[in-house]
């Protein structure tokens, strides 16, 4: 099946925010107001009512020139997703589109998956229900898979204006990235393509005008070692180590009544009679 | 009335996976369960109006999608060629324009030296506000000056206009000047 | 052997009090924690939630029972804190008539025959179970705390947090079901099961099983001589 | 737009403010474009443009003057151009002088100008002289060369603060666009009118482009970029007080001609030029008014038209309204307590009405200035406040005019929410109440409102067919829809309402605002898509991309041509020309129809303050102007007193400017009531730069008071390497910029940076400056 990337080309973005508000527009979350963080930036990451926040960023390259830079900043809807892999409730899936959902129907609200993103997109919301006691939903971008399997694109690549955001396969996608590079090389010395092999690849494809961590982006994501030990060996060796014990206490019953007929049934009578 | 061709850029053509989806939805064997379960598709049984951003002056195509009697999404008109589909922040958000719960719903009065708002009804409003517009151009109203016809009154000012329709703005332009208003400026100069 | 000559009814103090309330809190606790966690490590188990409330409320009642699974030392070492460092000591006492222990063990354990090994006041199983149990505690605890709260942590120790939660349960779950086993099931073993509630044994069993630590008690004389005619059984 | 092969950004910044409008400016970057930004801050439209240039806040004219000088000096104008379709051939007659800063015929206890000293000589047939080889010294040519010539680089640099490099990259970008068979376009916006010499910023502009050869043709011309969604329509149709609707002016009880109608047209009508038509116009309009009450015996109800006797703008009537001279006021979805200039002046102003009607979608600073959270004080205020909830403007119908002039309909969407009603319900119940009240007074001054004809049907609500159709006009002989201002004539027997727009209705049932064919019929132009006034017309003065003769400039920039075998203006627009005038007739190479003469104006006797732009600093600035000795516009009209103090620069040594944010339109009313965007831009903030900052001790996200002559606000400071001091003439001066959306209602709120701005406007338009004046900054503990 085909695979749909998001791709991003942060050097055409001017920061107007539109999928900003296509995103709450679309999906109706709520506001979120916040403290004023000293820069045009509203939110300082993405948070369950808040998808996906514009970064606002003023660097100083190599050559001392100010850069005003700007990235539209979401879930990147991992190849390998930490999220999905941590998920105790396999309410996070792969659709066959790329992108990752959360079952909300599933979800339970460990926060598992919170923790565990290489990338901190994904957050918690604490609602109540209707006799007012509080329970938690995780909450990220869905890459709007209902729109996409309306045959629609994502709210916000469908609002961009200045198409620094465009969707479509993967393999049309990237090399419509790696062209982009080569013209904007001159300009950004430092311009990269973001789409890290870490978590097998990203279906939402960057191209920055600087290196990631100018963005606060990890230079080489991973799903982390910790969940990897953990879902990979520890759950399995625990199940099998309980299951093992299970077996052989299942094993010492039976041996019992086979082999410790004579035994000590008196004294346990004795035993038992005391309590 | 309104020709449209709705959402027609917008496609993607998701080799034939729109197709199926839909063919499969109307089967009644959805595999996406949990989605046709739980969610229609938003904008599903919505009525779709074409109307141009309210806001700055490049006049941009949006679409508003209403169902049950209130606004359940905005976005770029993909047939308008000035925007063709794209929208800023302002343009995006429209919808909140009906949902705001900071919208006026009534008529508020508030009496000479009072400290609060009194909700009254459009006929006592647009009467009383005859009422005072006739009192003022009344007393203030010039003929003649300086042996000229003037039939003017200096006394009542109009200001504003500058996000209304065009034909709000004739009605406005004419209705002032007939009553003599000089005092009449929008928004062009602020 | 010698046992069926003892009366039965004779019985000695193994626990103090605070013992049997600390061992108690923490099993119910234990399990507690293990019922409102199940449907999260097993999906098998997720008709658990609706029992439970939830799986916010689940996650309410894993808390409240995470601090009293903390509590039981606590109790022991302030209403027993001879108790308590005496078990301390034990576990850190190996002899290799311990490990000989493991083999008879087994033996016993599938109802072969077998001989008692003498023992002090935990036999090696205990010491072992003990060990175990207080490595899992602490792993459980430990990760425990930036699971709860990973605002006030590094993210990768919350992440690890995951990781010996996980592997401090499977292992303690493991042991526990031996422990449970022994002390409820196993023929042999049955009589401390009543001991740890009540903290009373038969002495005929303590001297059996815990033979150097009752021959002690018993030179300090706080236990009857087993030996002694008038506690024979048909004397 | 996406046509240009250069566009200079200048008093505005697309990309936060017009995003649309910049999704034309990427689509040129793609195809080769260059964009240029200059701007006191290094915006969103800095971060997107291939050159960059700051200067300080009020100097545009020395900016492009400076240009002008590089451009004819280096040969860089578009000579065939200039000859032909601008004035610069003309002699000025002897008498204009220009002398340090003032041109001739200045009366300073006025303040104002005798423009006759400016005239063009001409020939006693009334014809222009001109000298086509541009070398007499009386030429416009010549004088104009002789003006700018004082604009050399290194003035204007010291003047701007703009390093030397930045600025000849500007001169070398721009000025490339001089080659025939490319465009180049100006965009601005408010940061360039809303100066005291706003409206000369904006003949600079022009006369760089005219010399550039730049208007007329695809990816030209100088594009305004409007700050509302109407205020083209609103303009259109004369929501000014100097304007009827088309642009028609209004008659003025100081002007002896206007005594009648016939003194009126014959003073107002020029001799050439399409404007030769007005008599047209003005009769329909009266027509289009009064109806059967307009007679060719009553002068076509002429003097039931009010007369005014001076400059009734916004300034003077916040100064009228303040010294009690008003007693009642209309506020159509207007909030002056933040968006006008100094808005507590403005506040108080408010308290001296009788009544206020304010028609709004919210509850604004404006309709609720009595209220405590407003600081007033409720018990001292005796206007009785009518507020009237309007209709959003998808829950009505109607057309608005874009920047283009494109007229588009809205469709409505959705009931109106709650009571609320749309504004052309209650401009017509209000109407037919007052009609009520009216009716049967026999006082002679109540007979010109009597005499309005006020026909859309007999429903409380209007038929706005019939608005629309009264706009387009009538052939009164046949009753039927007129088919455009062609057919427009001064004896009564046609109507319409505004002519600008007539054509829009030519037939029953076709509305053309309505059309939604997006079939693009060449050069991008959507002709059936809406409609563009006049006669759907989409490049104004198109005839100027092509040359003399009637052939395109270029073939990639062509737009009509002249077709001999059809014998008529041919292309993809339709021609802004008479379509079947051949270049070789007279007047076939008036490029520019409406100009009198058919020419642009390089030399323009017209302004009131000047036929050639000059540097004036602002009424508030830290330095003295460097070009003459005139610091302030001599023409500008200054309002001293309480009303509006000015500030000193020793007290107050840092510029300041104000600006919008995308999120937020205007005074704030409609965004600030909305949660997504107040989430997004929350709060009130001021741009300092870091060397500001430290200076002042101030730190990033500190309450910071700024303050002015006028008042004083506190805001977040937001410090940030896009706000640089510039170096004007060797000294230090620092600027801050502030968002002036911000007030107390709402969901995101903050303090009014109007309350800082002066009460000074452009000596022609009257439009405030907001954007440069003086002020301190501090930290609020």
């Amino acid at each position: 099946m085909t695979k749909y990337v998001k791709y991003v080309d942060v050097t055409k973005c001017d920061g107007c925010r539109a999928c900003m508000v296509a995103c709450k527009n679309w999906n109706d979350l709520p506001a979120e107001p916040t403290d004023f963080l000293g820069s045009v930036q509203s939110h300082a990451k993405t948070t369950a009512d808040t998808w996906n926040v514009l970064q606002y960023i003023e660097h100083e390259n190599g050559k001392g020139d100010l850069e005003y830079l700007f990235r539209h900043s979401s879930c990147f809807h991992c190849t390998d997703a930490a999220c999905e892999k941590v998920c105790p409730e396999n309410a996070i899936s792969y659709t066959k589109y790329g992108s990752v959902v959360i079952d909300q129907d599933k979800c339970v609200g460990c926060g598992y998956c919170v923790q565990n993103c290489p990338f901190e997109v994904i957050s918690l919301k604490t609602y109540k229900d209707k006799n007012g006691k509080e329970y938690r939903k995780s909450h990220k971008c869905t890459m709007c898979t209902d729109r996409l399997e309306e045959g629609l694109q994502p709210a916000c690549v469908t609002t961009c204006h200045t198409g620094a955001m465009e969707f479509g396969s993967k393999e049309a996608m990237l090399p419509k990235a790696d062209k982009r590079l080569s013209e904007i090389k001159g300009r950004f010395p430092n311009a990269n393509i973001y789409n890290p092999q870490g978590v097998g690849g990203t279906h939402t494809v960057y191209v920055l005008a600087e290196k990631p961590s100018v963005y606060g982006l990890p230079e080489n994501p991973r799903v982390p070692a910790s969940a990897i030990a953990w879902k990979d060996y520890a759950q399995p060796i625990g199940k099998m180590m309980l299951g093992a014990t299970t077996m052989a206490l299942v094993g010492a019953f039976v041996t019992n009544r086979l082999f410790n007929k004579e035994g000590r049934s008196e004294s346990q009578d004795g035993g038992g009679s005391h309590e | 009335m309104v020709e449209m061709n709705l959402n027609r850029r917008q496609f993607l053509k998701l080799s034939g996976a729109t197709a199926a989806t839909l063919a499969i939805v109307e089967l009644g064997f959805n595999e996406k369960k949990a989605y046709a379960k739980t969610k229609e598709f938003k904008i599903a049984k919505a009525t779709v109006t074409p109307t141009i951003c309210c806001y700055c002056g490049v006049g941009c195509g949006i679409l508003v999608h209403t169902k049950n009697n209130t606004v359940v999404y905005t976005e770029g008109d993909p047939d308008n060629p000035i925007n063709e589909g794209k929208l800023c922040s302002k343009g995006t958000t429209l919808r909140q324009l009906y949902t705001s719960e900071k919208r006026l719903t009534k008529p508020l009065y508030r009496a000479p030296g009072s400290n609060k708002w009194e909700e009254k009804d459009w006929d006592w409003m647009l009467d009383t506000i005859a009422k005072r517009t006739k009192e003022t151009r009344d007393s203030s109203f010039v003929e003649m000056e300086n042996g000229i016809t003037v039939n003017k009154t200096e006394k009542i000012a109009s200001l504003g206009g500058a996000a209304l329709d065009n034909e709000e703005t004739y009605l406005l332009s004419k209705l002032m000047r007939g009553l003599g208003v000089v005092y009449l400026e929008h928004q062009a100069r602020i | 052997m010698s046992k069926q000559h003892v009366k039965p009814d004779m019985q000695v103090k193994r626990f103090s009090k605070a013992f049997v309330w600390a061992h108690a809190i923490n099993a119910l606790s234990f399990c507690a924690l293990y019922i409102t966690a199940l449907p999260m490590y097993i999906e098998f188990f997720d008709w658990l939630y609706p029992i439970l409330g939830g799986p916010a409320n689940a996650r309410l009642l894993h808390r409240i029972f995470a601090v009293t699974f903390v509590s039981p030392t606590v109790i022991y070492l302030i209403f027993d804190h001879k108790g308590f460092f005496h078990w301390m000591k034990e576990l850190v006492t190996w002899k290799k008539r311990d490990l000989e222990f493991f083999t008879e063990f087994v033996k016993e354990l599938f109802g072969f025959k077998f001989k008692h090994v003498k023992q002090t006041f935990f036999n090696a199983g205990e010491k072992m179970n003990s060990i175990l149990q207080i490595l899992c505690a602490v792993m459980i605890i430990g990760s425990g705390f930036p699971m709860w709260f990973p605002a006030y942590f590094p993210r990768a120790v919350v992440q690890w947090g995951y990781f010996f939660h996980n592997v401090g349960f499977g292992l303690a779950i493991a042991v526990i079901v031996g422990h449970i086993y022994l002390s409820v099931i196993h023929k042999n073993s049955r009589p401390g099961y009543t001991g740890v509630v009540t903290g009373k044994v038969p002495a005929w069993w303590a001297k059996e099983h815990y033979t150097e630590w009752y021959e002690e008690e018993e030179k300090k004389g706080n236990f009857p001589n087993l030996d002694d005619p008038k506690h024979k059984k048909g004397a | 737009m996406q046509h240009t092969d250069c566009a200079l950004i200048i008093g505005a910044n697309p990309a936060e403010n017009h995003p649309i409008s910049f999704r034309w400016l990427t689509k040129a970057k793609e195809s080769g474009g260059k964009i240029i930004s200059v701007d006191p801050r290094y915006t969103r439209t800095s971060a997107q443009a291939d050159v960059y240039a700051s200067l300080r806040s009020g100097t545009d004219i020395p900016f492009i003057g400076g240009m002008i000088k590089y451009a004819l000096e280096n040969n860089l104008i578009h000579k065939e151009y200039v000859v032909n379709y601008t004035n610069a051939s003309f002699i000025v007659k002897e008498g204009y002088d220009f002398n340090d800063g003032l041109f001739s015929g200045y009366d300073e206890a006025k303040r104002v100008y005798d423009k006759t000293k400016w005239a063009i000589e001409s020939t006693p047939d009334g014809k222009p002289v001109t000298d086509p080889t541009l070398t007499h010294p009386r030429s416009v040519f010549q004088l104009m060369k002789k003006h700018y010539s004082r604009y050399d680089i290194d003035t204007v640099t010291t003047v701007t603060g703009t390093p030397k490099d930045d600025y000849l990259k500007v001169c070398k970008t721009f000025c490339e666009t001089a080659k025939v068979g490319k465009a180049g376009t100006i965009m601005y916006a408010m940061g360039t009118t809303q100066h005291t010499v706003g409206s000369q910023n904006v003949r600079i502009y022009a006369i760089l482009q005219l010399l550039l050869g730049n208007i007329g043709l695809p990816g030209g011309g100088i594009n305004a970029m409007r700050g509302e969604s109407n205020v083209q329509g609103s303009t259109d149709f004369g929501l000014l007080f100097d304007n009827l609707t088309g642009y028609l002016g209004v008659p003025k009880a100081t002007v002896p001609e206007h005594v009648t109608l016939k003194g009126f047209l014959e003073k107002e009508t020029p001799k050439t030029g399409y404007w030769s038509n007005k008599p047209k116009f003005v009769v329909s309009l009266l027509k289009a008014w009064y109806g059967a009450n307009a007679t060719a015996a009553n002068e076509f109800g002429y003097q039931f038209l009010p007369k005014g006797n001076k400059n009734y703008s916004h300034i003077n009537l916040f100064k009228a309204m303040y010294n009690g001279e008003l007693d009642g006021a209309f506020l159509f979805g207007t909030n002056p307590v933040v968006g006008g200039p100094n808005a507590g002046k403005e506040k108080e102003a408010l308290g001296k009405l009788k009544w206020l009607v304010a028609i709004d979608l919210w509850e604004t600073e404006t309709s609720a200035f009595w209220q405590k959270e407003a600081g007033s004080n409720p018990a001292n205020i005796n206007t009785e406040v009518f507020l009237l909830p309007a209709s959003a403007s998808f829950e009505k119908e109607g057309s608005v005019s874009n920047s283009s002039r494109w007229m588009q309909y809205r469709w409505k969407a959705i009931e109106s929410r709650g009571e609320a009603r749309p504004d052309l319900d209650i401009i017509h119940e209000l109407a037919l109440k007052l009609k009520k009240m009216y009716a049967n007074s026999p006082k002679s001054a109540d007979k010109p409102f009597l005499a309005m004809d006020w026909n859309y049907g007999d429903g409380e609500e209007p038929n706005i067919d019939l608005v629309c159709k009264e706009i387009n006009g009538y052939d009164l002989k046949t009753g039927k829809l007129i088919a455009g201002f062609g057919a427009l004539l001064d004896d009564g027997t046609t109507s319409s309402g505004n002519w600008i727009y007539s054509g829009f209705y030519p037939e029953e049932g076709k509305n053309k605002s309505k059309n939604r064919d997006n079939k693009d019929l060449g050069g991008e132009h959507y002709l059936n898509w809406s409609f563009a006034w006049p006669m759907n017309r989409r490049i104004l003065y198109n005839r100027a991309s092509a040359d003399p003769s009637g052939q395109p400039w270029s073939k990639e920039k062509a737009v009509i041509w002249w077709d001999a075998g059809q014998k008529k203006w041919v292309g993809k627009d339709v021609p802004d020309f008479k379509a079947v005038t051949a270049p070789t007739e007279p007047g076939g190479t008036g490029a520019f129809m409406m100009n009198k003469d058919g020419v642009a104006l390089l030399f323009a006797p017209t302004l009131n303050d000047g036929p050639f732009p000059e540097h004036y600093e602002p009424f508030e600035s830290p330095v003295p102007n460097a070009f003459n000795s005139q610091q302030l516009n001599p023409a500008a009209v200054i309002i001293e007193g309480d009303f509006n103090k000015k500030g000193d620069k020793k007290k107050y040594p840092i510029v300041a400017t104000t600006y919008r944010v995308s999120e937020h339109w205007q005074s704030g009313s409609m965004t600030r009531n909305q949660e997504w965007l107040s989430e997004l831009a929350g709060h009130m903030f001021v741009e300092m730069s870091e060397e500001l900052a430290n200076e002042k001790g101030i730190k990033n996200k500190d309450q910071i008071i700024v303050s002015s002559a006028r008042g004083r606000i506190k805001a977040y400071a937001m410090v940030t390497k896009r706000f640089k001091p510039v170096i004007v003439n060797g000294k230090k001066i620092h600027e801050i910029g502030m968002p002036w959306h911000y007030g107390y209602k709402g969901f995101a709120t903050g303090d009014t940076a109007n309350r800082l701005t002066p009460h000074i406007g452009d000596a022609n338009t009257m439009i405030p400056e907001f954007k440069a004046f003086l002020c301190d900054v501090r930290r609020a503990d």
